[in-house]
């Protein structure tokens, strides 16, 4: 299994041969790029920060539980910190499975856990500021709270 | 004997460090470890409700007893992906 | 949108590229991989055969229509003809969108309408021999039918 | 003028032919040529109940008209992807 946090970009051609087998029919990619805006702010760009070690250890654990759970033949899971400029790979996703049910649904199950899971943060930069976004809805608590 | 603290994202930001190493005592647990950080900086008071705590790399709960040498994480909700 | 039957390899790298935007957040790919198995019988290759103009037409169909329902931002649709090996790719899809539900659900069902309605074949080569593959339980049907 | 049809996969296998050009008759339906199609053509009578059909690549009834100059494509089921 392909397991990385690292702070070089991510390259989707790695994750899918990595997760290539002759018993597998369909490949599922995920990529989750930096999108230039959020909750209608304009965002310049991000920083990912992670607990490395730590992340790496709980991604191999996710990836595994999903290895079992949707019946996967291979699974490849790649998160990558520091700065990140619009339209780049935050995180990378590639599973192969015997049919193509399992790749969306346990794409979108490992997804799902990796935000959840995972410790990585990250800081949202904007022409006029930055903050942290800790949590999937933090934006409005952060800012009532501070 | 120490524990190893870390703060990550907004904690570290706002404790100025990243990294605390506080004296053990005998019986710590996550709980009494995190109070005694928090009375260096009461700056990170208000972001406990939402902290997760990590002992070595793993997730563990604030009753949970920290033996000496160990490293723990002070983990504000996640935002990776 | 980038939408192709081809007698050339697919690559993942030119689809995801095609529907990059800033204001994606999310992109999802799906390979269709030829399998060294199917239905309990070992293949040996593959070869799809196209209706090519009308292939493209009904791709190209099926992309808007999804861009529509899940609010995709881009779509590519690839469709390789000809004799494709073990762990060759015969189906590419790439689809952009603001959030990865989208990435998820979108791609799940424009496999599923692809597989359905797009006027490509193929024929299984074992090592004794060959048949059509026509409609996606055919293989014990067209044998008891003939 | 004629009707162009196009066949595929175990069609064309079948038939020993990927196209036929067959005489255009006034009235004539996407049934009625598949007719005379199936009478040159004996062997092909067995896919019938599960072809599918299209008329200048777009996907019609067996009832539509088939105008002079049409290309009628005999569709056996799908297996792409």
């Amino acid at each position: 299994m392909l397991i990385r946090v690292t702070g070089d970009p991510l390259d989707p051609a790695e994750a899918i041969a990595s997760v290539g087998s002759p018993e597998a029919g369909a490949i599922g990619v995920f990529l989750g790029v930096v999108r230039n805006n959020n909750q209608g702010r304009a965002v310049d760009h991000l920083v990912y920060e992670a607990y490395d070690a730590m992340a790496e250890r709980v991604m191999r654990e996710i990836a595994e539980e999903a290895r079992e759970r949707f019946e996967l033949i291979g699974c490849a899971v790649l998160h990558r910190t520091g700065r990140l400029e619009i339209g780049e790979t935050s995180l990378l996703i590639a599973i192969s499975s015997g049919h193509r049910a399992a790749s969306f649904e346990g794409g979108h199950w490992l997804v799902n856990e990796i935000k959840k899971r995972v410790p990585v943060w990250k800081k949202e930069v904007w022409e006029d500021g930055e903050e942290w976004i800790e949590g999937p809805e933090s934006l409005g608590k952060t800012r009532a709270g501070m | 004997m120490n524990v190893t603290v870390l703060l990550f994202a907004s904690l570290a930001d706002r404790a100025g460090t990243r990294r605390i190493e506080i004296g053990y005592e005998p019986g710590d647990t996550v709980r009494s470890v995190c109070e005694r950080v928090m009375e260096a900086h009461p700056a990170l008071l208000s972001f406990k409700p939402a902290l997760l705590y990590a002992l070595n790399e793993e997730y563990v709960r604030p009753g949970d007893p920290v033996p000496p040498g160990a490293t723990l994480a002070l983990i504000p909700p996640v935002s990776g992906g």
